[in-house]
Formats: structure tokens, sequence, C-alpha cells
């Protein structure tokens, strides 16, 4: 480090944190400066977010020192982390879903000024204001729990801002978000970066990582591997300092033979103020990818072919046979599953094991001639799916709100490949997912194709869509206005579509 | 984007249906009132609202408890363990203290036994059932086998003087109808109420705290100290809810009132308040007090025999809230509907 | 409560007998604990009182399971619902307890049911009052406990028909309405029985809490003086109301000395004696007992109390 | 859970040996648990929903006051065979059990009634049925075969504790190893990814409630076994009594987790430490206060533990087993 570089404004000693069992830090140290973004980067379950918590003093560490100013501190509590301009986007949000959006940005801001009163005309001003100067566009007055992800996550970014903090720490603020809004926030990030703002910068997304940041600090298994800066690095050796292998991010599409038969066949459909007229087919074995900006109506077409939504007109064929969707059994019975959106709230039961959340989906394929549970079934699937994807747990009874991010959206994969799809829909199934993961999560799905599986993945990720898929298709404002072919699949190609 | 139509029944419905429920009451009372007449008068009027002081008094403690994210069955308990302590301590007014000094001591046991129930749910985290379910079994063990079990027929002089005061008293073709002095602490407290929960940090931090426990930590609330003073301000709405029942009862019998916790959580329930936390408003408690007041207190007089009337009433409170609950799936189900299509268009950036 | 001092039970350790109350800690109750203890006194038996926290069947059912085996000599009972003792009483008297109970005429399984006065005398007793007061004209009408309690029923039931026998005059315009024997329940439905029939002349009561709700809102009212109000209470509960006129007459009978009687009946049975029309228990009220018709346990004593202002000034329960 | 039985055991048989260790004491134990065990299973299966059923007690006495009256009525005709009848007159009293419990869950499952409402509703309803039918009045007069049951042993345990030993096994392989118990389970502990899994969570709601029923209608036949009679308001103290034996028992109020061993103990424990109170002469008050803070206690302590013990093992104790 030059010597003329100021103090840092916040710095985190020999950092040790167990859970139980599990070491999620083991002795690490960093430092960051005023007007730098400093990226943290580590596979799932590295101790990125177990970090994070400890510095906004939502965790203690069992030792390690946490330096604020020159000053150190055993332990945070998030009241003198707000104080001492630490704020924090996490990576669950952590928003009050009964609140509405207004509320949920001020009510941070106003708890640490000790405020006593509050009114509501002054939330809605003071959020009107970040929100507009952001330039995102989310109803102030709906309650949290009815949004999107992607408007949780932007309300998030709000409240994070609304205050004049010193130190931001971001864990993961982009999953949900497309690239229109990760450059608005990018935009932010520089303002508040000249500001003398110091901040930190969790993401899977290692061109975003390389983009906005100064230093990369590369975390693996809770140790500090490397310090380095940003232009010093790629992300090929960002991720083999993660993983400590070398990955192959390339397309990896296998042809389909001539004779593989459409599996899913929508004709026409459509939902008022969602969606039109939206026909598409899908091959045996075939990977279609859907792609498009926030709101263009995606996830209702997938949820509508799951039968978690309606839709008005159209029809549905599964293996040349027409299905009525009009609930989400009926999906699951014409053989299509589906990995939503929101894992936390829908695709996963947090309190429970990782074996009852594999086993939840198909109780009924594991039935003994006695209709019960048959036990050494039920381990078989639970076993062979927990070594297949390589959760990184103890063992299957841990539960699930103990996984990180990655490895609990394997969890929520598991949990349809037990139940065998003909169809299998994914909205968004590496989002918050590290590259080694999403990598090998792509090898999953594209050996599920193999086996004859029709795979439809909606995401945001570009370079994801071209590893795997075989098509891909670009909605917008609830049309698809574009079919990318084989040959036409490119990162390039899929930006100037969606943006267009 | 949706019409101004939509926002304007969405107000109407109110936050917590409290539109659908009025509706419900109305429905009621003109219904009692085609079953007889004589139920559309002053004197029924002041009665329901006199019967409604104590219920709605212990059911806004309820209300805070369950915005909170919890729920309360020792209030019922508290209410007589302070009441029935204070009687017991004052008895002749021994202290000279008068009724102020009455109510002080009622609500400062209140506020002990409710901190009771504030330490061990904020210390150890426990479930709220569980710790009011042992706490109610506890202070009414206390209260009975240590301080009291006995019908004490004269209240301290103090308290027996308010007994008959009333606020209004007219003389009307239907009797004479009295409303009672003490109604005037149970609007105040609603008044009050609603505004801490609506206008302080405090009411928004019991909401945020019902709404996410951890992100309520992690936004620097103090939660335990929150929790806390919750259970104690319960326990002291309980505590003014037993004074006045016993007041307003002229009498202090230590086996009243405990067991009816579950009829006063109903009220607060059935006035949109979520037993999952993070809803509910005064306004509709007050109409879920008054729903089951006019059900409780209004069947003889429709003319249901008294051997039929337990049913009655069962089927009365499930009806209204069947028509609430089916107008709240109807809300979420619109809710879920009206979807945007809206960042695609202004994307230009 | 109810642990005796070492002493007695050595001294005694003989002989223990148990009565089991609906509910512990109530005045009533308080007050047969105290002619229950003073018995023991009096005889030196290790006597006293159990009972439930509220008034429950299942509790006393538990209580008296419980009680067998410590093979207790005798277990009286005031049972909630004579019926559902029925089969815990046969246990006990397999086991050679001697059982007796009282307000609990048709119950089986009992050595001997002891009641205070004939119920349906009892119930006649009160209409005559009360039809008296009303001097035989208007509408009235009955509260009960519950619809479930069987004593209640019986008085009112009694009551009802005394009333058409002989005051063709009176009306009783409801069915019996039911209190939860809570003072204000009655007091509620009271109000609301004076909104429904301003004409209302008369109310009787069952439950010790009946009068003095139905009272309360007699005050609030101010139909002292036209409206009659009687029934079953105790005078502590009902002396601010009967000073005031609101309540014009109770009736009663005191439970310590039925505590006492049914005591005496389990000492006589358990030393060979025999209880017959005509026996003396040497208690007040229960000098000459009587045997009630078409049922062969069931005994009656002569204790019921009726009292007005004047009259309750005399008793301290 | 199984210490704190064993404490309360060890505890009352020092005390009191005379008493709480005779045969008659324990065979006590042994006929009044199955009643309340009963009902607890039925109110942990709700819970383990995240619901609650207050109408189960009202329930069993309606089950119970069918089969009396049923009973009576064809005894009138001829006696002989009315007792012959017992069969189905049981099964009219299940029957009634699953009807009550199918109302509760039409409203809870179809109409979305939040449980504490609808069941506080029809406890009322079905309580108001009773007393309207029966007058208020206690009846007497069941098969003999059902006394009979109440009153023999095997092996000087009462055929009482033997059925609800047979419920709470049968309701222990419900819950572990059936696909039904299973998507309680999920349902209970998250019921948005549960729909998502393809739960019909409408349908299994209803079956739960129709199952809590159905325990309902065993609980009275329980009741009326031990006691042949039947009435409106028999029980009433059970209500709040049962919730307190299934989270004792480790059923968390919030849903989705739940021991049917852990209630069954929680059971006993309970009624062994309601008769050491009489037999050391306390009263019910101080027994009131003994529950509550065992109560407490046992919570206190599970959670401590749990905070100091590694997280990943969390809660084994909360977890459904047989
Ligand atoms: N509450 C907890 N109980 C037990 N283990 C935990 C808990 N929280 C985190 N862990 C463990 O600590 C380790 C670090 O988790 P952390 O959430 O910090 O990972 P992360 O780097 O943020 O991963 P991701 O990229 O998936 O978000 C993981 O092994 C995780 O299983
Ligand atoms: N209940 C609601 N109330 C108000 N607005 C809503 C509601 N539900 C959705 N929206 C709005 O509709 C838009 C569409 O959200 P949706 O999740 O359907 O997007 P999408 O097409 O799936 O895109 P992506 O998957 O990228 O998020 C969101 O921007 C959100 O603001
Ligand atoms: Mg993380
Ligand atoms: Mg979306």
């Amino acid at each position: 480090m030059p010597p003329a570089s100021p103090p840092p404004v916040l710095a985190v000693r020999d950092i040790v944190k167990t859970y139980g069992g599990v070491t999620a830090l083991n002795g690490v140290s960093l430092d960051v400066l005023p007007g730098e973004v400093l990226c943290l980067a580590g596979e799932n379950g590295s101790g990125k977010s177990t970090l994070i918590k400890i510095i906004s003093g939502v965790e203690r560490p069992d030792s390690g020192e946490i330096v604020i100013d020159g000053t150190g501190y055993r332990s945070m509590d998030p009241t003198d982390a707000i104080k001492r301009g630490i704020q924090v986007i996490y990576q669950d949000f952590s928003l009050f879903p009964n609140l509405t959006v207004a509320e949920n940005i001020v009510l941070t801001s106003a708890v640490a000024d000790r405020r006593h009163l509050y009114s509501g005309r002054a939330a809605q001003a003071a959020a009107r204001a970040i929100v507009d100067d952001l330039g995102f566009d989310i109803d102030l007055d709906a309650d949290v729990e009815q949004l999107s992800v992607a408007d949780k996550q932007l309300t998030a970014i709000c409240r994070a801002l609304v205050n004049d903090a010193r130190v931001l720490i971001m864990d993961e603020p982009t999953t949900a978000l497309t690239h229109t809004e990760v450059n608005r926030l990018f935009a932010v990030v520089e303002r508040l970066r000249s500001r003398g703002v110091a901040l930190i910068f969790v993401s899977h997304k290692l061109d975003e990582v390389l983009r906005i940041s100064q230093r990369v600090t590369v975390l693996r298994s809770g140790e500090h591997v490397i310090t380095g800066a940003a232009h010093d690095l790629d992300p090929r050796a960002i991720a083999r300092h993660m993983t400590g292998r070398e990955l192959d991010e390339s397309r990896q599409v296998t042809a389909l033979g001539p004779d593989a038969g459409v599996v899913l066949e929508v004709e026409r459909l459509g939902l008022r103020g969602a969606y039109q007229d939206v026909s598409f087919s899908l091959r045996r074995g075939e990977i279609l990818g859907v792609t498009g900006l926030l709101g263009s109506g995606r996830t209702e077409i997938a949820e509508s072919l799951f039968g978690a939504l309606p839709h008005d007109t159209g029809t549905v064929k599964v293996e040349g046979r027409p299905v009525r969707l009009r609930s989400i059994r009926d999906a699951i019975g014409a053989g299509i599953g589906y990995v939503p959106e929101d894992r936390l709230t829908e695709g996963l039961f947090l309190d429970k094991s990782i074996s009852d959340n594999i086993i939840a989906g198909s109780p009924d394929q594991h039935r003994n001639r006695g209709r019960l549970l048959d036990r050494r079934a039920v381990r078989k699937t639970i076993d062979g799916l927990f070594e297949r994807l390589r959760v990184k747990a103890p063992d299957t009874r841990a539960p699930v709100r103990s996984l990180s991010g990655g490895n609990a959206q394997r969890v929520v994969l598991a949990k349809w490949l037990a139940r065998r799809p003909r169809v299998l829909i994914l909205n968004g199934p590496t989002v918050g997912v590290d590259v080694g993961s999403k990598a090998e999560i792509l090898g999953i799905l594209r050996s599920e194709a193999a086996e004859g599986r029709g795979i439809l993945i909606i995401s945001d990720d570009a370079p994801e869509l071209v590893a795997c898929c075989h098509r891909v298709l670009v909605v917008r404002h609830g049309r698809i206005v574009e079919v990318l072919q084989e040959g036409e699949v490119t990162v390039e190609a899929i930006r100037e579509k969606v943006a267009a | 984007m949706s019409g101004s139509r939509g926002l304007s029944l969405r107000r109407l419905r109110g936050s917590n249906n409290e539109g659908i429920l009025a509706i419900v009451l109305v429905v009621l009372v003109v219904g009692m009132s085609i079953a007889n007449p004589a139920f559309l008068s002053l004197p029924t009027a002041f009665g329901i609202l006199r019967s409604s002081i104590v219920p709605l008094i212990l059911a806004l403690g309820v209300l805070m408890v369950i915005i909170s994210g919890g729920i309360d069955v020792s209030f019922a308990a508290i209410a007589v363990f302070a009441a029935y302590t204070t009687v017991t301590v004052f008895d002749g007014d021994t202290f000279g203290l008068g009724l102020a000094g009455a109510f002080v001591t009622a609500l400062i046991i209140g506020a002990v036994l409710g901190s009771v129930n504030g330490f061990l749910i904020a210390r150890f985290r426990l479930p709220t059932l569980i710790v009011t379910l042992g706490t109610q079994g506890i202070f009414n063990g206390i209260l009975l086998a240590y301080i009291g079990s006995r019908y004490i027929a004269n209240l301290p002089d103090p308290m027996a003087a308010i007994s008959t005061t009333n606020l209004i008293e007219v003389t009307t073709s239907g009797g004479r109808a009295y409303l009672h002095l003490l109604v005037i602490p149970a609007v105040a407290l609603a008044l009050a109420l609603s505004l801490v929960l609506r206008r302080t940090m405090f009411g928004r931090s019991i909401y945020a705290i019902g709404g996410d426990l951890d992100a309520a930590r992690r936004s620097g609330i103090r939660v335990n100290r929150t929790q806390l003073v919750v259970y104690v301000i319960v326990g002291m709405m309980a505590a003014a809810g037993g004074m006045i029942y016993m007041i307003m009862g002229r009498s202090a019998n230590p086996h009243e009132l405990v067991g009816t916790e579950l009829d006063i959580i109903a009220a607060v329930v059935l006035g949109g308040a979520s037993i999952f936390g993070g809803r509910g408003s005064v306004l509709g408690t007050v109409l879920g007090v008054l729903l089951i007041q006019v059900i409780n207190n209004s069947l003889t007089l429709a003319g249901v025999p008294s051997a039929w009337q337990r049913t009655a009433v069962g089927v009365l409170l499930v009806v209204g809230v069947g028509v609430q609950a089916l107008a709240a799936a109807r809300g979420t189900w619109r809710a879920r509907g009206r979807i945007r299509i809206n960042s695609g268009q202004e994307v230009t950036a | 409560a109810g642990a005796p001092s070492a002493a007695s039970r050595t001294a005694t350790s003989g002989t223990t007998m148990v009565t089991v109350v609906k509910v512990k800690g109530i005045a009533w109750f308080d007050r047969m604990d105290e002619g229950v203890k003073a018995y023991g006194q009096e005889k030196g038996i290790d006597t006293r009182t159990e009972g439930g926290d509220d008034v429950s069947p299942e509790k006393q059912i538990q209580i008296i399971q419980n009680l067998i085996a410590q093979q207790p000599a005798a277990i009286t009972v005031v049972p909630n619902s004579p019926e559902a003792l029925s089969s815990v009483l046969t246990q006990a008297k397999a086991k050679g307890i001697i059982t007796v109970s009282h307000e609990a005429t048709g119950i089986k399984n009992v050595d001997v049911d002891i009641e205070a006065f004939d119920n349906a005398v009892y119930g006649q007793k009160i209409m005559k009052s009360l039809g008296d007061c009303m001097s035989g004209q208007g509408e009235y009408v009955q509260f009960v406990g519950g619809l479930t309690a069987k004593t209640h029923m019986e008085w009112v039931g009694a009551a009802h028909e005394f009333q058409q026998a002989n005051f063709p005059g009176m009306k009783r315009v409801e069915d019996p309405i039911e209190s939860t024997d809570n003072e204000t329940a009655a007091y509620q439905k009271a109000k609301e029985i004076l909104a429904k029939y301003p004409n209302i002349k008369g109310f009787q009561g069952s439950a010790g809490n009946d009068v003095p709700g139905i009272a309360r809102a007699i005050e609030e009212a101010g139909k002292e003086k036209d409206v009659c109000v009687m029934g079953t209470s105790i005078p502590s509960a009902a002396s601010k109301y009967l000073a005031t006129g609101s309540i014009d007459k109770i009736f009663f009978w005191d439970p310590a000395l039925a505590g006492k009687a049914q005591l005496e009946i389990a000492r006589i049975l358990s030393t060979g004696g025999k209880i017959e029309p005509g026996t003396d228990l040497g208690i007040e009220g229960y000098h000459s007992l009587k045997k009630l018709d078409g049922y062969d346990n069931v005994f009656l004593g002569d204790a019921s109390i009726e009292a007005d202002a004047e009259a309750a000034k005399k008793y301290d329960f | 859970m199984l210490i704190l039985l064993i404490i309360a055991f060890a505890l009352f048989s020092v005390l009191n040996p005379a008493v709480f260790l005779s045969t008659t004491n324990l065979q006590n134990i042994a006929l009044a648990a199955p009643e309340i065990g009963v009902i607890s299973l039925a109110m942990m299966l709700a819970m383990l929903t995240g619901g609650i059923d207050l109408s189960l007690v009202s329930i069993a006495n309606l089950s119970a006051i069918t089969m009396s009256t049923l009973f009576t009525t064809l005894a009138a005709g001829d006696p002989g065979q009315a007792e012959q009848m017992a069969p189905l007159i049981v099964l009219a009293g299940l029957a009634v059990g699953l009807a009550g419990g199918l109302v509760n869950g039409l409203l809870v499952s179809g109409l979305g009634i939040t449980p504490i409402l609808a069941t506080l509703g029809t406890m009322q309803i079905y309580n108001g049925i009773a007393v309207a039918w029966t007058g208020g009045k206690t009846l007497s007069g069941s098969p003999s075969a059902l006394t009979n049951l109440g009153l023999s042993t095997v092996g000087g345990i009462p055929i009482l504790f033997g059925l609800f030993a047979v419920v709470a096994i049968a309701f222990g392989v419900l819950i572990s190893r059936t696909p039904l118990g299973l998507r309680i389970q999920l349902l209970g502990a998250n019921p948005t990814a549960a729909r998502y899994s393809g739960i019909a969570n409408r349908r299994i709601l209803l079956s739960t409630y129709v199952l809590t029923g159905l325990l309902g209608g065993i609980a009275g036949i329980l009741f009326i076994a031990r006691n042949p009679t039947a009435s409106a308001d028999y029980g009433s103290s059970y209500v709040l009594l049962v919730i307190v034996i299934a989270v004792l028992g480790g059923t968390n109020p919030k849903g989705g987790f739940a021991s049917v061993f852990g209630v069954v103990l929680a059971t006993l424990t309970l009624q062994i430490v309601s008769s050491g109170f009489t037999a050391m002469r306390l009263s019910a008050y101080e027994y009131a206060i003994a529950q509550g803070l065992i109560l407490l206690a046992v919570m206190t302590y599970d959670e401590v533990r749990r905070r100091w013990t590694k997280p990943v093992r969390w809660r084994p104790a909360r977890r459904a087993s047989s």
C-alpha cells in the first residue's frame, strides 16, 4: 500500500467465528479505505456473509477485533454500527414484509437517529427522494411482502443509501437485478466513492466485481487467500483463487438428435396485464433460456406454466397431450417442475432438515406397499442427491437455515430432481451461486437434459445462458420478441436484444 | 397503475379489513333491530358500550402483543391479580390514598407481572404462548393460594364511589339510559394507543418486530427492550381493565375474568390483527370488540332461546370471521393479479 | 391449605375423612370447610376439604381417584356432575371407603345422599315469596347458573310448576336464562331482559351470583321498588343489594352445617350405624331426616333459610 | 422430557411412597392419562400445521352424547340388541368426531379462517348443540362392553391405557412415516414453499382437522368408557391443559415440529405431578403454580441448552419421531 493512502475507515483483525462444529471464519483480516470499493469474493459458504454480519454487529466473533477509525472493538452491536455510519444491504434483504416500501426505506435511519416520533408523510418524502435519485421505479405504498424479489432488492438498496453512510456493505445486491438496474446502482456507487465512502461489495458475478472494485479479497473456507488490486486480476484468476482449480465457463451444448421429440408446447398463452401471445416449444434434451428485463413478464409465464398463476388464453401440451394447468398440482401431475425465484420463501423449508427438503416434492414416489414412506428408498434418494449435488453441510439432518445461499439453492434443485419431472423450469437457478458451484449446477442441468428432460431457464445472466442454452427467448412487454437460435446465442446478442 | 377506483375500494376496505368488519357490524345491528325493534334504542346502545369497556381495554393490550408477533393468555390473570390484590390491600381505604392511589397500586402490580412475561420472552426468546400459558397458571395460583380466593362484596370506599357514576344520563321512552363514566379511560386509551402505534417510533418498532424479528435486530431496534416495554404496558392495561371490571361490578371476585382470554383474543383477531404478527389496528380492534359484545348481549333481545344461545354465538362468530376471511382472500387474489408491466417502458437510459 | 398439623395426623391416624367440594376457595365452600374442620375437632377425626381450582367434573374425578389411593375412611362429595362421578365412586366403594354426597339427588353408588331440603319444596318456597311479592300478577324470568346445573334446573322447574298452579296471573316470559354463575353475565342478561320486557315484575335467581348481578341492573334502571328479585345467594354477596331493596329476599342453607351433616352420616355408617327416616344427626336443620320418595339413598334435612335484609345480617359468610 | 418424568416419579416416590406407589395410584394415573393424552395428541397435530383446535373437548362431548343417546334409545326397545349394537354405536361416535373435524377443516382450509377463531366458534357451536340436545342434563347409559373396557386391566395395566398407546403409536407412524405426515409437517413449516412443492395445502389442512376431529371422537369413547355418562360440559378444563401438554412435549406452536413421544411423556409427567401433589396434600392452586413453573423451566432449559450446543444439530427434541 502506498504510504500516502488514507487510514482505513474499517478494518477487521484475525476474526474467528465458529457455529458449533463449523468454522465459518478462521483468522480473517482485511481493511477498507475511504473512497474505494473492496470486493469480497469466495465460494458459497466461504464466510463472506458471516464476516459482514460480524462487522454490522448481528453476530459476535469468537475472537479477533473490529477497528473503526482506529478504535478497536471486541464485537459490534447493530445500533452502534449504524451510528458509526456502517450501512448494510443484507443478502436476505432483512426487510419488513408487513410495512410499506417507504417505511422500510426510512425506518432504519429513524431508529439510528434515536427519533421518538414517526411521520408517514415525512417518510414518504424521504423515500421518494432517494428512489427518484436512484431512478428506480417502485410503488412506495405497496407492502413489501407483495413485491417481486427484484423490487425487494431495490428497496433494500434504497434503505442503505437513504443515510449518509461512511461504510456501505453490499452483500450480493444485484442477484435479482438486470443489467439496467445494475448500471444504475453502479453509477450510484461511483458517486459515493467519489465522496469518500468506503464500500464492500460481494457478488458472484465476477465481471461486475472487476468493473466496480479497486481491490479484491478472496476467501476460501473461511480463510483469507489473497487481496489484490482489481486491475491485476481477471475472472479466471479470481475463480482459481476461490476454488483452487481452473474453471471452464465456455459454451457446452450437446447437439440434439433429429428424433428428439417435443416435450412441452405452448401456444398463444396469455394472461391479461402480464403477457400475451406466448408460443414456443421445448424438445426433449433441450435447454431453453428465457431472458428479458425486470417486469417483462418472464416470471409470470413461468408461474402460469407451473399453475401458480392462471392464464386467460392459449394451450399447453406436454408430450403432445393438452394439459389443464389450473393448479400447481395439475402442473406437477403433468410432469412440470419449477424452481422458484424466491428460494427463501417459496423454495425452502428453512427450519426443516436437508432431508425433509429434498423429499418434500416426492413423498408419493417413495412409498412402500404398506403406503408408508419406504425409509430405504428415501435414504437412497436423499443421500444420492446430497452427494451428486455436493451440498456442503455436516450431514443431511442439518436445517437448511444453516446453509449458505449456494448450498440452499442446490437443495431446492435436489427437491425437483428427486421427482424426475419431464419439464423443469428454473427461475434464476444460479442466483447467488458462486462460479464453481454455478459451473457444477449447469453441468447437472446438462446431464438432466441429456436424460431426456426439457429444461427452461429464466435468467438475467447472459454468460450463463450462453454456457448451456440451445436457444434463448427474449421477452419484452409480455411478448416474446426474439428467439436466438443455436448459432446466435452470444453474450453480446443477448444483451443487445434485451436492451433494445 | 391500478385505477383510482381500485384504490378507493382498498381505502374503504381498510388496511386490515376494517371496512368489511364495519359492514358486518351494521348488518348485525340492522338484523337485530328487525328481530326486535327494542334493540335500536339508546339504553341498549349505552349498555353495549358499557359492556365493551373492559373487553376493549384488555383487547387493546392484546392488540399490542399480537402486532409484536406474540400472543398473551396471561393478561386476564394479571388483571384479576392486580385488581383483587389492590382491593385486599385497600380494604376500606386504609391508607387514605383514594382512587388514584388504588389505581397506581394496581398499575404497579400489573407492570411487575407484565415484566415477568417480558423478561422471559425477551431474555430467553421463548415462544410467547408458552411463557404466558405458564405465567397464567402461576399468577392465578399465587393469587388464589396466597392472597385470597374469596368474593369481596364491598369495595374500598374510593372505588365504590365511582361505581355508580355516570357520564351521561338520558331518560328515553325505552327507559333510562346511562353511559358509565369509565368509558372515558377506555376511549382515551384507544386514542392514545392508536397514536402511539401510528405516530411514534416505539409503535412502528412494534410492527417491525412483528414483521421480522431478525430484521428488527439488524436495523438497530432494541428488540429486547421494546418487547419488555410492550409486556409491561400490557400488564398495566390489564391491571386497569381489572380495576374497572371490579369497580363496575361493585365487587371483587378473584374467580372471574380468567377463562375469558380466548374471547378477547378472538375479538382482536376478528378486528383484523394477524396472529402471525405485524398487522392490526386500534380501529379494527374496537370494531371487533363491539361486534362480539353485540352478539353476546342481544341474543335474548333478538329472541334466541337460551338453550341455543351458545350455538348462536358460535355461528355468528364463524359467519363474521368467514365474511372477513373471504374478503381478505379476494383482496390478496386481486393484489396478486395486479400485475404491472412497468420498467419495460421507461428503460431508455 | 387443607394440611392438618402433624399432631392431629398422628392422633387420628386411623380415621381420615375427606370432603370433596365443587371448587376451592369460594366463600360458600370456605364456610363448608369451617364446618368440616370444626367437626373434625369435635370428634377427633382427621377431616379436610379438597377441591379443584375451577368448577369441573373432571377435576373432581381426578381428586377422588387420587384420594382412593390414600384410603380414607370416608369420602363425602358435593359433585359438579353427579353422573360423571358414578364410576369413580364405585371404585371408592369397592375399596371399602364410605361415600356420602350432598346436592346430588339421584346420584348412584353413594351410601347416602344428604340434601339440605327437598329441591322441589325449596323451589316452591322461592316462588311463593316471589308470587306474594308480585301480588300474583305480571311477567317474570328465571336465571340458572348453567343449563347443565341439575339442582338449579330442579328449583326453577318446581317453581315454574308451582306458579302455574298457584299464581295464574303470572307469566314466565323466557326459558331459564343461563348466567354461567358470573355476576357480570347475570347483570348483562338482566339488562337485556329489562329492555325486552319493560313491564317485567320479577326475577328468580339460582346461582349465588345471579341476584347480585340482576340487582345491579335493577338499581341502574331505578326499578328497585317495581321489580321483585329473589333467589339463592349468600348473605355476604347479597347484603349490599338487600339493603337498597334491589334484592328482596335470598334463600340458602348453611354449608357449614351441610358439611357437618355429611361427615356425621359417614361416621354413623362407619361405626355400623344406619341412616333411616327420622334419624337425628344432632345438627341444626338435620334433626329428623326424611327419605325422598323414589330414591333409596336420598335423605332430606329441613335446613333451608330465607332471609331479608335484617335476617341476613346474622350470617357471616 | 423423559428426565423430567423420571425426576417427578422419583421425587414423589420418596416423599410419600405409601400413597404414591400404591397400585391403585399407579393404575389411576394410567386411567386418567388416556383421555387427556388423546386430546393432547390432537392438539399437537393441529399445532403441527401452525394452527390450533379449541373445539376438541366439545367434539368429544358431542360424540359421547351421541353414543349415550343412541344406546339409550335402542335399549328402550330391546336392551340385549342395544348391547349387540355396541360396535355400531362406537362407529357413530367416531363419525360425529369426523363430522366435527370436517366442519373445522372446511372453515380453516376452505374459507381460510384463522384456526383459533374458527375453532373457538365451532367450540361454542358444538357445545351449544350438546346443551340444546341434552337440555343441559347429564345423560347416563352406555353399552356395558364400553364400561367393561374402562374397568378392566391386562396384567395390571388398564385397557384404556393400552388403547392410548395404540393411538399414540399409530399417530407416531402417521406423522413420521407416511407421505401425509411429512406433508403436514412441511405445510406447518412453510405453507408457501409447501404450495410450490406441489402439496395440496387445503386438502392437507382438511385432513389434519378431520384427523383431530377423529381423535376428539376417540376421546369421547374414552370419556364414556371411563364413566358411563355424557354431558355437554365435561372436560372444559382440558382446553388449555392440552395446549400446555402439547408444547411441553416439544410441539412448536408456530408449526412444523412436534413429537408424539414427547407429548405422551408430557401427559404422564403432568398426571404424575398432579397425583403426587394430592398425595402430598397440596392444593389445586399450588398444583397450578407448579404446572406453570414446570412449563417455563422445561422450555427455558431447552432453549438455553439449544443455544449452547451445536446449532446444526439444533432441535433434535423437536423433530418428529414416534
Ligand atoms: N446460523 C448458522 N448456523 C450454522 N452454520 C452457519 C450459520 N450461518 C452460517 N453458517 C455456516 O458458515 C459458513 C459461512 O457461511 P456464509 O453465509 O458466511 O457464506 P457466504 O460466503 O456468505 O456464502 P454465499 O456466497 O452462499 O452467500 C457456511 O459453512 C455456513 O454453513
Ligand atoms: N402485487 C403487486 N403489486 C404491485 N406491483 C407488483 C405486484 N406484483 C408485481 N408487481 C410489479 O410488477 C413487476 C413485474 O414483476 P415480476 O416479478 O413479475 O417480473 P418478471 O417479469 O418476472 O421479471 P424478473 O424475473 O426479472 O423479476 C414488478 O416490477 C413489480 O413492481
Ligand atoms: Mg452470503
Ligand atoms: Mg420476477
